[in-house]
């Protein structure tokens, strides 16, 4: 991390090299990242009796990431990330119900057409500030949501959609009322998509990404087309949280209506904050964090474990989330803590001075 | 030839207030032109036009010979129009060896690339350290922004319009607030920059303009008031008169 | 330093996990309750959990041998949560039974898994008339809507309403209820015009106004438990029921869980419904006091009772079958037969739907507290739907 | 037809009342206050409660539901809200959603959690004929309630001294604080007026709106809607957007009750696009 005191006297050669370790190292993983992807790996094996709770945190973390990549990154608040969500899931489901079976080719669908949706709805979080666009994007999943109420017909309306059959994944594993495969294919399904959305928050389509977070006068300044960037981002992020929704539908093949409800953006919302925003990390911790959370206390107390939760979440703001989560995040070589506990990664802007 | 930029009956109206009142004006091809005028002449909004911040009421731009009044402020610095802020604008999250290469990889058409890590292009890697060089950033490239002294804060920002290797660049104030021990490797840039980049410099500090720029446009109340050489407006009694006398003969 | 931080995190949540599970069972027979404990349907899983530990402290937890053991799980009312909890303790806990399930979503998402693991699924709560059919391990102990509703509609037609406007939630029970009353009203020569509402919907004056405006004899309506409290308030403040519209519907609009609450703009709303907390049996009455007792005073509603009478259903069942679960335990339940608090019932073995007497009701005051008083009874009412079917 | 209106004018007026102490909180204290219906919860919960278990009139009861909640927004605001003025929006969603959650189960424990009903007193109840129009009494009551609070909180902001110093914190903390105002004093007292109006309307829209432990979180949306569709710098515009969403709400359910659902929300998106900083907010 240190600079490197020749830099000025250096060959320019010996310096590129130098800036070019510096530059490339960002994408390399670090021991704590690969362990903990090989404990994930592991409990596959060692915890056999956990895989469905499991396997909602995969997906969740999934879904959590997907936010990140808008949130974190990108700097675009939503309180409606369950729009993509939901329209994968249901995607999904009907694909299954209607005989194509295959799960990866669901998953392919629903990606496809949530990117689609993702895209269609990108201009209308282009403007406005924070509050416009947590309303806007909270319309249209509340929309979406009474969509699906109404055309029954397609989507079994508030019954939810029945007679989803799933094929086995790859044609060999048929899923198992352990949530064994369940978990196996949505873990690793997570994992491919992490590695992807690793890439390119390191890439320079990445870099470019926070700095209109940071600074989207300054983005546009050095020529990036600023609004072309989010878009992109906001049709890719769509997808992700389509294919979270997809593996929900096809792992508990059942869709109701709460998959496009105002509670699973507010909850996706709270496990990446609790988790830390951009560093991707954040949505996959937070998913954990808070569903092993919420088991022990619903078991401990099943009418009020809200209240415990809710106490913990005063807190830990109270007690200053980011300063816990700057710790985490400096495991990660890329991010370094801000030394004055602000949100760097926190893009919210006042609402009124916008 | 051409001029480098150009602009011809430039005019913006804010509801009934004229603040950039037909303004036609050239910056010839490697000039060092100065832009001065006093406070709430409508230097930041005519930079907001050059720009393509704001969209003018009517007249015209163009740089190099091509009209660009209509272009995207991102559009008009692939075109090679670039420029450094009054107030810094920074990543102050970011490093200054990720600023200048986000501006270098953006450029050479990086910004798509999603799938390589940045630094991989070795033209991309080259560039940077030519650039951090340049701007005597190549000490603190892994620091904070945030954390930076203000001087190289002042640098990264002009080294950051400079990586997107304009044509044009319009320098904003570029001294302002510059503490004086670190106001000498500053201008030492500036007066660095290469000939082959036309330079707008807009500025109070009449030291600098005098220093650095070899011809000179006066704006007052939106308007050109005068333009001419460094001699010549610093001879015209109007120029003392509404904006020199202040600032000069005290 | 920090790395092992992480790891010794990551090594605690593992640990929470693993010993999170449960024991395994022997001769204890677990059952399973998942009932959305929180969230907009939490009275639901109130008054169903309430009932359940009632039964289980007036029968003993011993049966055929086994020792009973409840566990309580709370969905929040969300249908893949449902799924997962009864996944878990079918395969974690090894519960033998899982039963509660408050909406008709929160019935039909396990449903496969009651097939695929043999386990008997006591539905408690959720009314609409498909879910028996979604597994054949499926026993209900609650009621259907057409149940409740045809004999709403014969009656009426018999009691000289011609012209009928439904108002419904826009969802599977609501609409359920309104095909069901649409049809056997229409067949007897009514005339019906229906309406839906939004199921989450604060304020129903538009629609109250759509039906003053269709100046109709009577006002059916269904909307879920809870929300009929308002909507009685709003259809007299608009001052319908002066205007001669008679109000009627299946009981959950004058649930007995707030019915005393909703004051004397409840009184003389007509009814048909499979229980009341005033239906006038022994059985009943020691229901009733025991329940309030047990809980501060809460009345029992339909809920209540139809986890109360999901326990017999269990208790019986095992006492048939000697113990065993699977498929020896919901053929035992098939054809069950006893008096409930309600009256008469038995479980159809054919549909495993419950046959029960059908209660016509009126609001009336009785010793100062609002009740659903029955005044006509239609004996043995099997779920019209598919008896329809089988026809 | 005018019914309708009328109908309109009074969910959109209650509307009002519920959300107006949340566009002050964002607006002047730039504080994203999701718990702002738990106060709404608790008013009602104080009429509820006073009313059921007491036996004390209505009328009486609505004077402690602004009472109470202002007080314990009061408290609150000087115990936990304050450290967090200055954190970023995120966290104070957070914290605020927390309090939600311990609200909900504290009600839910506290009160159990069916649905809380209170009756009108008989002169509130029924409907009258005026003009050929049909009106509700207690729809009317609301009207006349919300319109005097309206006038009242207009008149205070714009014409006594606590308005003016109010508006120069609204519009430069920094430089009100150096004109010698108390801004923290200011801060405080209007977050207890915000919650107090809130614990009104909870306790007028009880009737209404039902009352139950989820309260806050049902009716959320609806408060969120109200201030981003009517800007956050002034009274009037969320007030006015009550009135255009209440309006519109109710004739959508009326006209088109299949699509009633979808008004509110093509409404409020098709309004923040056309104007992203509310429909009634100052130019800046």
């Amino acid at each position: 991390m240190h600079a490197d005191p020749t830099a000025e006297t250096a060959t320019p050669s010996s310096t590129a090299d130098a800036v070019r370790r510096r530059l490339v190292r960002k994408g390399r993983w670090s021991v704590a990242e690969i362990a903990f992807w090989l404990v994930a790996a592991a409990t596959l094996v060692f915890l056999p009796e956990r895989h469905l709770i499991l396997n909602e945190i995969a997906i969740i973390g999934l879904f959590a990431l997907s936010l990140d990549l808008i949130l974190g990154y990108a700097g675009i608040v939503s309180l409606g990330h369950a729009a993509f969500f939901g329209f994968g899931a249901y995607a999904a489901g009907i694909l299954a119900k209607h005989g194509l079976a295959d799960p990866l080719l669901g998953l392919a669908v629903a990606s496809l057409a949530t990117a689609l949706l993702g895209f269609a709805t990108s201009f209308l979080v282009l403007r406005g500030t924070d509050l416009t666009k947590l309303m806007v994007t909270l319309g249209v999943a509340l929309l979406l949501g009474e969509i699906a109420n109404q055309a029954s017909w397609l989507t079994g309306g508030a019954d939810g959609l029945q007679g989803i059959s799933m094929g086995p994944v790859l044609g060999l594993f048929e899923f198992d009322i352990f949530g064994t495969t369940a978990y196996a294919y949505s873990l690793a399904v997570t994992f491919v998509l992490f590695v992807i959305a690793r890439r390119i928050v390191v890439s320079p389509f990445g870099l470019s990404l926070r700095s209109i977070r940071d600074n989207p006068l300054r983005a546009r300044a050095v020529g990036i087309p600023v609004n072309r960037r989010l878009v992109a981002v906001y049709t890719l992020a769509a997808a992700y949280a389509g294919v979270a929704g997809a593996l929900l539908a096809q792992t508990t093949q059942f869709v109701s209506l709460d998959v496009l409800a105002f509670h699973r953006s507010a909850d996706i919302m709270l496990v990446l904050v609790i988790g830390g925003a951009g560093y991707l990390y954040g949505g996959l911790l937070g998913a954990i964090g808070f569903k092993i959370l919420q088991d022990i206390l619903s078991a401990w107390t099943p009418q009020y474990w809200q209240f415990w939760i809710g106490l913990i979440l005063v807190v830990l703001v109270l007690a200053g989330r980011e300063r816990l989560t700057d710790r985490v995040k400096a495991l990660w070589p890329r991010s370094r803590p801000s030394p004055d506990g602000k949100a760097q990664a926190l893009p919210v802007t006042p609402a009124r001075e916008v | 030839m051409a001029a480098a930029l150009e602009t011809r009956g430039l005019m913006k109206r804010f509801g009934g207030l004229v603040a950039t009142d037909n303004v036609t004006f050239r910056l010839e091809q490697g000039a060092r032109h100065a832009l001065i005028g006093p406070n709430g002449a409508g230097k930041t909004t005519l930079i907001n036009l050059l720009t393509g911040v704001l969209k003018p009421t009517s007249g015209q731009i163009l740089l190099q010979g091509e009209d660009i009044t209509g272009l995207r402020p991102e559009r008009r610095v692939q075109r090679g129009l670039a420029r450094t802020f009054q107030i810094n604008q920074l990543f102050p999250a970011m490093t200054p060896l990720e600023t200048i290469g986000l501006a270098v990889s953006e450029r050479l058409g990086g910004g798509r690339d999603w799938w390589r890590v940045t630094g991989s292009r070795r033209e991309i890697v080259d560039e940077i350290v030519e650039i951090a060089q340049r701007f005597r950033l190549a000490d603190v490239l892994d620091e904070r922004t945030s954390n930076l002294a203000y001087g190289k804060q002042r640098l990264l920002e002009i080294a950051v319009a400079f990586a997107c290797r304009p044509r044009v660049l319009l320098l904003d104030e570029p001294a302002a607030g510059v503490p004086e021990a670190e106001r000498h490797e500053l201008l030492a840039t500036v007066a660095a920059l290469p000939r082959d980049v036309s330079v707008l410099l807009i500025e109070h500090d009449m030291d600098l303009v005098f220093s650095f720029a070899d011809r000179i446009s006066v704006l007052v109340n939106g308007a050109l008031f005068t333009e001419g050489s460094v001699e010549e407006v610093s001879a015209d009694p109007r120029v003392r008169a509404v904006y020199l006398g202040e600032s000069v003969d005290e | 330093m920090r790395r092992r931080t992480v790891l010794s995190a990551a090594g605690a949540a593992l640990a929470i996990l693993a010993f999170g599970g449960a024991a395994s069972a022997q001769e204890a027979m677990k059952i399973g309750l998942i009932l959305p404990m929180t969230g907009p349907f939490a009275s639901t899983g109130r008054q169903i959990e309430a009932a359940a530990k009632l039964y289980m402290q007036q029968n003993g937890d011993t049966v055929a041998g086994k020792k009973i053991q409840l566990i309580v799980k709370d969905d929040t009312g969300v249908a893949d949560v449902t799924k997962r909890l009864a996944q878990e303790l079918i395969v974690n806990d090894k519960v033998g039974v899982i039963a509660g399930f408050g909406l008709t979503p929160l019935a039909l998402a396990p449903a496969p898994l009651a097939t695929q693991a043999k386990v008997p699924a006591v539905v408690m709560a959720a009314a609409t008339a498909t879910i028996t059919e979604a597994s054949p391990y499926i026993v209900r102990t609650s009621f259907t809507l057409p149940q409740a509703t045809v004999p709403m509609a014969n009656w009426a037609s018999e009691n000289g309403i011609k012209k009928v406007v439904t108002l419904v939630s826009d969802y599977g029970p609501g609409i359920d209820a309104e095909k069901a009353f649409s049809g056997a009203f229409s067949a007897k020569g009514g005339q019906v015009e229906s309406l839906r509402v939004p199921l989450a919907n604060p304020d129903f004056s538009p629609f109250l106004q759509k039906v003053a405006d269709a100046k109709p004899d009577a006002l059916f309506v269904f909307v879920p438990s809870g929300v009929g409290a308002q909507f009685m308030k709003q259809f007299v403040e608009r001052g319908l029921d002066k205007s001669g519209i008679k109000l009627i519907g299946p009981g959950d609009v004058t649930d007995d869980d707030i019915l005393n609450g909703m004051g004397d703009v409840a009184l003389g709303a007509i009814t048909t419904h499979h229980y009341s907390a005033a239906h006038d049996s022994p059985e009943n009455k020691a229901f009733v006091e025991a329940f309030k007792k047990a809980n501060n005073n809460m009345r029992p509603n339909f809920m209540a009772l139809g986890g109360y009478d999901g326990m017999h259903v269990i208790y019986e069942g095992l006492k048939k079958s000697n113990g065993a679960g699977g498929e020896a335990l919901i053929n035992a339940m098939k054809g069950l037969s006893w008096t409930s608090p309600r009256g008469p019932v038995s479980i159809d073995p054919q549909t495993r739907d419950i046959i029960q007497n059908i209660y016509v009701r009126k609001v009336e005051r009785v010793n100062g507290e609002l009740y659903n008083v029955e005044f006509a009874t239609i004996p043995s009412v099997k779920d019209p739907v598919k008896a329809a079917k089988s026809n | 037809m005018l019914t309708i209106l009328f109908d309109g004018i009074a969910y959109g007026m209650l509307l009002f009342v519920l959300a107006c102490g949340l566009a002050v909180t964002l607006g002047l204290m730039n504080f994203v206050n999701l718990a702002h219906g738990a106060f709404a919860m608790a008013g009602g919960y104080v009429t509820a409660v006073l009313m059921n278990r007491y036996g004390v009139p209505f009328l009486a009861t609505l004077p402690l539901a602004f009472i109470v909640p202002a007080i314990v927004g009061l408290l609150l605001e000087r115990t936990l809200y304050r450290p967090l003025y200055g954190r970023s929006h995120l966290d104070q969603v957070l914290f605020s959603i927390g309090l939600v959650f311990m609200a909900v189960a504290a009600v839910d424990y506290a009160m159990g959690s069916q649905q809380q009903l209170i009756q009108l007193p008989a002169w509130l109840q029924g409907r009258v004929d005026v003009l050929g129009i049909q009106v509700g009494l207690y729809r009317s009551f609301i009207i006349v309630i919300c319109g005097v609070l309206v006038v009242a909180l207009q008149l205070i902001l714009s014409r006594t001294r606590f308005g003016s110093r109010l508006r120069a914190a609204v519009d430069d903390p920094r430089v009100a604080r150096g004109l010698g105002i108390n801004v923290s004093m200011i801060f405080a007292t209007t977050f207890a007026v915000g919650s107090g109006l809130a614990g009104l309307g909870g306790a007028l829209g009880a009737e209404i709106l039902g009352l139950d432990p989820t309260f806050p979180l049902k009716f959320m949306i609806y408060f969120l809607i109200v201030v981003t569709v009517g800007g956050t710098s002034s009274i009037t515009g969320p007030f006015l957007a009550s009135l255009i969403l209440g309006i519109a709400d109710v004739a959508g359910k009326y006209y088109v009750p299949s699509l009633g659902a979808f008004v509110i929300y093509t409404l409020m998106i098709v309004v923040l696009i056309l104007r992203p900083q509310g429909l009634f907010a100052r130019a800046r």
